[in-house]
């Protein structure tokens, strides 16, 4: 084990940077978001280097800090990551690079300068890298709530038409939860206090703590409707298609990449850990909200006019599923859920990227808009085509993985809930082709239509074998076309990456399984399940 | 029998999958620099798939090789290993699949050479060879999962090359959904194995699927039936399979005829150990075959798009080979013998249709064809043969393997058995009238064509191929049955042939089926060839032409039954979103801040009611102190 | 007479202070009622004062009659700047603070 | 021969101090010349209330009864008067900006000539102040610090007016809108007399009842069965009314938006922390050092006034449009929070719970970041003054980027955003609730925290994600004082939120009562 302060690093470092490029005089914007994406590159050398130092047969918290922080509240400055915590850096890692590549000509509205975007989102990396490397509750409270201030300053300044309603929205939907979850952690301490004698919020003090089944329930509610609420789970979820649809685009491939996150998150390391006769109580109940989140987010995502509101609800589709994963009480299935929060970053942040991509070029954000796409701006519905594939979990693309071990794993314990959101898969191929065939295919429409119809032949014709073909199939008038762009080299530099790792993922995802899974076995046997993973029903003979 | 290690040639045969792989990767990536020389490209890698599967299955023998490749993914109790079976069933399979793909890419080069996406197109091609190899290569059933659907994708792809026509790319979207709806049967057939089995691998599932409840696997033959039917077009998921010729015509011929939509076929085969052990999903399996063979058959004859016409015919041959394998043992070597004689003749149809199309300006509606005999003389020699090998003129390969079904059938011997047997005959009889009007308002006649269209013969890029498959969908039959029996090739995967009892003699049933034909090219003769074709289909005709010329009604169940109320449904959630659900939420805040306003008012600015206010609060002080004391 | 009449009158006392200065207008009448209630005060205490036998209570209705001193002083002040400004001592006419 | 009560003198200092220096100012006022005298009044009472806050911390750790029993000098006492001394030196410095105005002050240059008279617009710019506010103030400081440490009921009745009557003076002695500032004071007086009766009337009956005045004296009278009688109850009660009053607790809280909002801003800003500090430091002497064997009795009364102020607070916030009102609303429902702490009285491990060093390690907390959220208030002007209106505030994030950082740090940490000192004070009180079996209360506070964190975030959406009005008001350059203010107040604002282990510490070590 090293001793170098690997997450303290990687929480300070942008966190620094945040103050660095706020300190900035006005006018240097460039060299602004050039700080930034230093910055945020560093991070992600950080998270991989950690992930190198990072032993996954090891301990189960591994590159662990610890300070004294409030010894009156019993509160330490403790980081430390399992294998879950280290990949979800390593998406934080990835994410906020491409971010700012993909924000870097983001025209502020108004006025206001850009140099308070790159530094709230900086600082934003800094909070995510806390949450997740907390070990201590009070601490990842602390992160939890703090993480809200930059991502709304994201939504409120830079955000679309709305963006007040959204960012106050969002503020006021994560308090409320976060402040539930606060008399949760205080009862937690509380708890604590009594059994041990002296209060503590070390996680792995508190996880040995025998709690009564009753409180237990309570303080499983408390933190499961933070989480819930955060990782938008069918009925909390009315602030994500706001937020989604009026933040930035970089904050939204953030917001839903990756902040969402610490419910699923929350679930796997407080829930289940610290209250394990309450998740298996309660689970049933779980699954029901996990289930009808996929089906009913499902069909809201079809009924959605705004490309950015309809990611939004394929993403609460999605932490459906996770929940499902994690409540199924697998080690597959858990693992898978995993698996999904990293996969779901990177495909449904590619999709927010592409989707703003397209809606940087029409400025509009309604799908009826557009149409015809593909024919002019090839790479670009090719990317938007990828991301929708990975989005509805095509075999090849990451997504695909992990949605295949949550169900399966799912399945023997859970095989109702399972069969109900395997339909779910049908509705996903639903509402990304539909928006798919009415943006980027059909004729040219919509707002990126040339303004005066030329005169000039279609050479790339209608799809003919033959010249003759061509004149014939073209209309008597000069077919409409559309003036839009493919994508820029920056836009691709942004693409590229991302569709690397969708389909590196999807091809070759065990080393990231390797990662998760004993950090989800050790989670399983905290909850009282088989850590080893399912068991089949009937005898197994003449197997290899 | 045992599975061996991969050694020699097979180790590679991971290849197969790579080369077209690879050719896509390149040409995606490679943008427009390999604009001219990228279907060169396409064609190579599966020409040289084509020649490392000829060489793999002559190295194979009788044996079952497993290729180890790497861990897909490996969590808790479940353990997926990416590995490749080459058995005799798959190298059929990929011989099929390289072979008429290696000629349909070839032909692609002329069909193709005017379009500026052709490039692309070749990729998708590529693409889809990859995928399909990897369903039918893979050794377990993720593999095979992840082959389907990628196939799916490419189909996709292909139906939408041309996104532009708005008929294109909802066709494209409506075989990919169909295709959904299936693989969540194949998905939980997967998800039944692994929770009962703890496996999911093919030698595990195989080995161990007699220790299950009968009702378990009958469960998941069921619902491997359901994927075989959405991937094939069978009943009720067949409504996607004529829509899909709004692909290219190489599109048609390789994945909507001759390989992709046979995969359902393959995949009941595969799992022929399952289906071994449920007789009640085997008679399922039966009667899908039964019906989609006769609707196929049905709508065939009302259609007046060539492409249509092929398609149902697909539909309809398809519904032939799902009968044969649901009759188990006895019939799945007929199956797959038909399946690969279809896979030539129907390939070749495809491409002399795709010739014909080329010809008359992309047109595909036979009203306005006619004649086109005399120009089109090697489109048309091909196209007969292809025609004759379908409907089962004697000694043509379809004759043959179509044959070969209708006696398992009646080989059942009890009442379904002739009852299937019967319904079988029927469609050939229903099969040999609609080819034969296809031919006779294509070929024969007075012209009808639309002004400005003069046709031509192909050129010999595209011919080549078309006189290749011509050649086999005269030969296959005779070579797979008679020649080089199919039968002891696969005889390590399905066992001994037993030797069946025959109920119905073959000779009879054989001379029964061809006077059947002939009365179906006669009626044909009578109704279409001796009369002129008029240019716009009638529109006062019998209700039976109705049904048949709408494919009886599938689409308007479909819609009335899932997407209309699905339409509705997400109006219906939309608005309980935004009014109930976020409505509840902003209602909660509405009425804060409106009690926040009427409280508001009693901050009247009159010391004399603060005052009150105080009284009063100072008496429920009081009395609140004396009530917790008494109390 | 018993002790309880003087308590009970200084509460009646109290009570109509209290009451006074919920119905009276006029600012120096209310803070004169609020005297009262001081007033009323002060007998309690004394009588406390006799009934306890001690003479704490009368040396605090002492300080509280300085204090009242001073309240006077502060309130007349603050009265009348008002009633300078707004010619009126009318409690119901200073109302601009509200809601 | 009658012996002088003991008396301990370095007991007494820290008052002596702050008394001493007002009654210097008195003098100032009476013999220096008028031109001087600002600087000097500014000089006494921040040496005053300085030397106040000095000499209490060099008093931690004592424990005494001194005055003859009059006076309780403990851990609590040193703590709260230091508290005070702090808040009330910051606040006199935002009392002697004169930088800010073009009236030069925020205070009238003479209270005696009417409102609106022609001499008063000419002296509407005149660079006199009525220097009496300093002396005033630095009275009421240390009424309020006398009022934390008395350990007989008539010292801290007599505290209370000390401490209120110079506030009523001060409350209306506004330079600019001056008639809302009189009637504040008119308000504030005649409700703060008429408490002040209700306060009186119940120690008349807690004397009538246990025949003494002394805490210590009423404990061993309030042990007993029934709580010690109707009459010692009904005496609580006033107390308690008198004392809930001072603390703006809902339902006794009605003078405090008009009060906060008519009143000069520095004025407030000083009330808003001072009072509060001090009335809640008498609240809980005397619920817990008179009353503290009776818990069971106001126990469901302070649970219920509780939740009453945090609800009344919160949502009556919700539709404020003047900053200032808001912010009295909110330090009602903070009332209710620091309520929540009070509660906190026993249950935990050892017996004693952790209510009274939380509440007071709150009152410090929130005593700093209001003071610099009225601060912040003082800066942002148009042509009547301060421009306290909601809708002048928009935008002011592209205009003045750094007052509206500031000013949200605060509003962040008034909603208890954690690394800010308001949540370090949320989670101490919550916790101190929960630990004596309080959870549904601290369920209501965080519903009600939930609540009220909407109107501050209304402000910042104002400031920064609205355009700002093509007339909007512009923000002053502070002087000196003000300048201190604010760096005092965020720095202790992000400190008590980041690294609050030592002053939670010292709150803990506090928590103290004798007597």
């Amino acid at each position: 084990m090293t001793t170098f302060p690997w997450l303290l690093t990687m929480i300070a470092v942008p966190a620094v940077g945040a103050a660095a490029v706020a300190a900035l005089p006005r006018g240097r914007e460039s060299l602004a978001r050039q700080l930034a994406l230093g910055v945020s590159l560093l991070v992600l050398l950080l998270a991989v280097l950690a992930t190198i130092a990072f032993d996954a047969g090891g301990e189960r918290f591994q590159l662990t800090t610890s300070v004294s922080w409030i010894p009156d509240f019993g509160v330490d400055f403790a980081l430390g990551v399992d294998g879950i915590a280290l990949v979800m850096l390593l998406l934080i890692g990835v994410l906020v690079p491409v971010v700012v590549v993909a924000s870097w000509r983001e025209e502020a509205t108004g006025r206001r300068s850009m140099r308070a975007f790159w530094a709230w989102l900086l600082l934003l990396e800094s909070m995510m890298v806390g949450v997740f490397a907390a070990t201590d509750v009070f601490l990842f409270y602390v992160f939890f709530e703090a993480m809200l201030v930059p991502m709304y300053f994201l939504i409120g300044s830079f955000g679309g038409p709305r963006r007040q309603y959204a960012a106050v929205k969002f503020f006021l939907y994560s308090l409320v939860g976060g402040l539930v979850m606060l008399a949760a952690v205080i009862g937690l301490y509380v708890v604590s206090a009594n059994e041990l004698g002296e209060g503590t919020f070390a996680f792995d003090a508190l996880r040995q703590i025998e709690i009564d089944p009753g409180v237990q329930k309570l303080l499983f509610l408390g933190f499961f409707v933070a989480f819930a609420i955060k990782a938008p789970l069918v009925p909390f979820h009315t602030w994500l298609p706001d937020s989604g649809a009026e933040a930035p685009i970089g904050g939204a491939v953030l917001l839903v990449g990756v902040l969402d996150k610490v419910g699923t998150f929350g679930f796997i390391r407080y829930c289940l850990p610290l209250f394990p006769d309450a998740s298996r109580d309660l689970a049933p109940y779980v699954l029901v909200l996990a289930v009808a989140g996929v089906l009913y987010a499902a069909l809201l995502a079809m009924g959605q006019s705004d490309m950015k509101r309809l990611v939004s609800y394929t993403s609460i589709a999605h932490f459906g599923f996770i929940a499902l994963g994690i409540f199924a009480f697998t080690t597959e299935a858990t693992t898978g859920a995993v698996l999904y929060m990293v996969n779901h970053g990177i495909a449904t942040g590619l999709l927010f990227l592409v989707v703003g991509m397209l809606i940087a070029r029409g400025g509009s954000r309604l799908v009826g808009d557009y149409g015809g796409v593909a024919a002019q701006a090839p790479l670009l519905a090719g990317v938007f085509l990828i991301a929708g594939l990975a989005s509805l979990a095509l075999p090849g693309t990451n997504s695909f993985v992990s949605e295949f071990l949550v169900l399966i794993g799912s399945f023997p314990t859970r095989p109702v809930a399972t069969v109900l959101a395997t339909v779910g898969i049908v509705l996903a191929a639903l509402y990304v082709l539909l928006v798919y065939q009415r943006t980027m295919h059909g004729p040219a429409r919509g707002v990126l239509l040339e303004p005066a119809p030329e005169t000039t032949a279609p050479a790339t014709g209608g799809g003919g074998a033959t010249a003759a073909t061509a004149t014939l199939e073209a209309p008597a008038a000069a077919p409409a076309r559309l003036r839009v762009r493919d994508l820029s080299r920056r836009e691709l530099a942004v693409a590229a990456p991302m569709v690397a790792l969708i389909i590196a993922l999807g091809v070759y995802p065990q080393p990231l399984i390797a990662l998760i899974e004993p950090a989800v076995a050790a989670t399983m046997s905290d909850v009282g399940a088989d850590p080893a993973g399912v068991s089949p029903e009937a005898p197994v003979e003449g197997t290899d | 029998m045992e599975t061996v290690p991969a050694d020699g040639l097979i180790a590679a045969s991971w290849l197969l999958i790579a080369l077209p792989l690879a050719g896509a990767a390149v040409l995606l990536l490679g943008g427009r620099r390999t604009d001219r020389w990228g279907h060169l490209l396409g064609t190579g890698t599966v020409v040289a798939a084509f020649v490392l599967g000829l060489l793999c299955t002559l190295q194979l023998g009788g044996r079952r090789v497993d290729v180890d490749l790497f861990t897909f993914v490996s969590t808790g109790s479940l353990d997926v290993q990416a590995g490749l079976l080459f058995d005799p069933l798959s190298a059929v399979f990929v011989l099929l699949i390289t072979g008429v793909g290696a000629l349909i890419h070839v032909y692609s080069i002329g069909y193709m050479a005017h379009d500026p996406r052709r490039r692309r197109f070749f990729a998708y091609l590529n693409l889809f060879v990859a995928a399909m190899l990897l369903l039918v290569l893979g050794d377990n059933f993720v593999a095979l999962y992840v082959g389907w659907e990628g196939v799916g994708l490419a189909s996709y792809l292909l139906i939408a090359f041309w996104h532009e026509r708005p008929s294109a790319a909802t066709a494209a979207k409506k075989a990919f959904i169909m295709n959904r709806v299936g693989d969540v049967g194949l998905a939980l057939a997967i998800f039944l194995m692994f929770a009962q089995l703890g496996t999911v691998s093919y030698d595990g599932v195989f080995g161990a699927v007699g220790t299950l409840a009968g009702g378990t696997v009958t469960a998941i033959g069921l619902l491997l039936l359901l994927g075989a039917c959405g991937k094939s077009g069978q009943f009720p998921l067949q409504a996607w399979l004529p829509d899909a010729m709004e692909g290219p015509t190489p599109v048609s011929a390789l994945i909507h005829a001759a390989t992709m939509v046979t995969a359902g076929v393959y995949l009941i085969a595969r799992c022929a150990p399952i289906y071994d052990e449920t007789p009640t999903a085997r008679a399922v399996v039966l009667a899908v075959g039964a019906i989609t063979l006769m609707i196929g058959a049905i709508a065939g004859c009302a259609q007046d798009d060539i492409k249509k016409v092929l398609a149902y015919s697909t539909v309809s041959q398809i519904g032939y080979m799902f009968l044969a394998v649901g009759l188990g043992p006895v019939g799945y070597v007929a199956g797959l013998a038909h399946l690969l004689t279809h896979g030539f003749f129907k390939a070749g149809l495809f491409l002399g249709a795709g010739s014909v199309m080329h010809a008359m300006g992309d047109s595909v509606d036979m009203r306005r064809f006619g004649g086109l005999a005399s120009r089109m003389k090697v489109t048309f020699v091909t196209f007969g043969l292809g025609y004759l090998a379908l409907i089962g003129f004697p000694f043509l390969s379809g004759f043959y393997t179509k044959d070969a079904i209708i006696e398992a059938a009646f080989d059942r011997g009890d009442g379904w058995g002739y009852l299937l047997g019967g319904v079988a005959i029927l469609a050939a009889g229903l099969t040999a009238f609609y080819m034969t009007r296809l031919m006779l308002m294509t070929f024969f006649g007075r012209p009808r064509w639309e002004p400005g269209v003069h046709p031509h013969e192909s050129p010999t890029v595209m011919t080549a191929p078309m006189v290749l498959l011509a050649v086999g969908s005269v030969l296959a039959g005779f070579l797979l049955v008679v020649a080089f029996p199919l039968e002891s090739w696969l005889t390590p995967v399905f066992g001994e042939p037993e030797e069946a009892e025959h109920v119905v003699a073959p000779l009879v049933v054989s001379v029964l089926v061809t006077v059947v034909m002939a009365l179906g090219v006669l009626t044909a003769w009578l109704f279409v060839g001796r009369r002129e074709v008029p240019v716009t289909a009638p529109v006062r005709v019998s209700p039976v032409t109705r049904a048949a010329r709408r494919a009886l009604y599938a689409d308007a169940v479909n819609e009335s039954l899932f997407m209309r109320p699905g339409q509705w449904l997400t109006r219906a959630l939309v608005f309980v979103d935004n009014r109930g659900v976020d409505g509840a939420v902003n209602g909660l805040a509405a009425t804060l801040g409106g009690s926040s306003s009427r409280l508001g008012r009693t901050q009247t600015g009159f010391v004399r009611s603060y005052a009150l206010s105080m009284l009063g609060g100072a008496v429920v002080v009081a009395g609140a102190l004396l009530a917790v004391t008494a109390g | 007479m018993s002790l309880t009449h003087y308590l009970v009158l200084a509460a009646i006392l109290f009570t109509i202070g209290a009451v006074g200065v919920l119905v009276r207008r006029n600012a120096i009448v209310v803070f004169m009622c609020v005297e009262l209630m001081l007033n009323s005060v002060n007998l309690t205490l004394v009588t406390f004062a006799r009934a306890n036998g001690t003479v704490d209570g009368q040396v605090m209705a002492f300080f509280v009659m300085v204090v009242a001193a001073a309240e006077v002083v502060v309130g007349l002040a603050i009265i009348m700047s008002i009633y300078r400004t707004r010619r009126s001592a009318s409690v119901d006419d200073a109302n601009l603070l509200k809601y | 021969m009658i012996e002088a009560p003991a008396l301990s003198l370095a007991a007494l200092a820290p008052l002596l101090c702050v008394f001493g220096a007002a009654c210097v100012g008195v003098l100032v006022e009476a013999f220096a010349p008028r031109d001087v005298r600002h600087p000097v009044q500014v000089a006494i009472a921040l040496v005053g209330t300085l030397g106040g806050l000095v000499t209490s911390l060099l008093l931690v750790g004592e424990r005494q009864v001194t005055a003859g029993g009059a006076l309780a000098v403990d851990g609590a006492a040193v703590f709260l008067q230091a508290t005070i001394a702090g808040l009330g030196a910051l606040s006199l410095l935002l009392f002697a900006e004169r930088s800010l105005d073009p009236a030069r002050s925020a205070f009238v240059a003479a209270a005696a000539v009417p409102a609106g008279s022609p001499r008063d617009r000419e002296l509407m710019t005149a660079p006199r102040v009525q220097t009496e506010v300093y002396p005033l103030a630095t009275f009421a400081i240390g009424g309020m610090m006398l009022f934390v440490a008395a350990n007989d009921l008539l010292v801290m009745f007599v505290a209370l007016e000390v401490l209120s009557l110079p506030l009523y003076l001060i409350s209306g002695m506004a330079r600019r809108r001056r008639l809302l500032s009189q009637e504040a004071a008119v308000k504030y007086f005649l409700l703060g007399a008429f408490a002040s009766a209700f306060f009186l009337y119940g120690l008349a009956l807690v004397y009538g009842a246990t025949g003494s005045i002394r805490l210590s004296a009423i404990r061993e009278a309030s042990a007993g069965e029934a709580g010690g009688g109707v009459l010692l109850v009904l005496g609580l009660a006033l107390l308690v009314v008198g004392l809930m009053f001072k603390a703006s607790v809902a339902p006794f809280h009605a003078w405090t938006p008009d009060v906060y909002q008519g009143a000069p801003t520095p004025v407030t800003a000083f009330m808003a922390a001072c009072t509060k500090v001090a009335a809640f430091g008498a609240i809980l002497r005397l619920l817990y050092v008179a009353f503290g064997t009776s818990e069971w009795t106001w126990r469901p009364l302070v649970y219920g006034i509780a939740i009453v102020s945090m609800v009344v607070g919160a949502v009556l916030g919700l539709t404020q449009t003047d900053l200032k009102r808001m912010l009295a609303y909110s330090s009602i429902a903070h009332a209710g929070f620091l309520l929540t702490g009070v509660l906190g009285y026993g249950g935990g491990a050892d017996g004693t719970g952790s209510g009274l060093g939380a509440t007071m390690f709150y009152l410090l907390a929130y005593g700093l970041t209001t003071i610099g959220a009225f601060a912040v208030l003082t800066l942002v002007r148009d042509g009547d003054g301060e421009a306290t209106h909601l809708s002048t505030w928009a935008g002011l994030g592209r205009r003045s980027p750094l007052t509206a950082a500031v000013m949200a740090l605060f509003l962040l940490a008034l909603a208890g955003i954690p690394l800010t000192s308001g949540f370090t004070g949320k989670f101490a009180v919550f916790r101190a609730a929960i630990d004596d079996g309080a959870w549904p209360l601290v369920l209501v506070a965080l519903l009600a925290s939930a609540v009220a964190a909407f109107f501050y975030l209304r402000v910042i959406v104002l400031m920064y994600f609205s355009e700002p009005a093509a007339d909007g008001p512009t923000v002053g350059v502070p002087g000196l004082p003000t300048t201190l203010v604010l760096a005092v107040t965020v720095t202790a604002t992000v400190v008590l939120g980041v690294v609050p282990g030592a002053v939670l510490d010292l709150a803990e070590q506090a928590a103290i009562f004798v007597g």
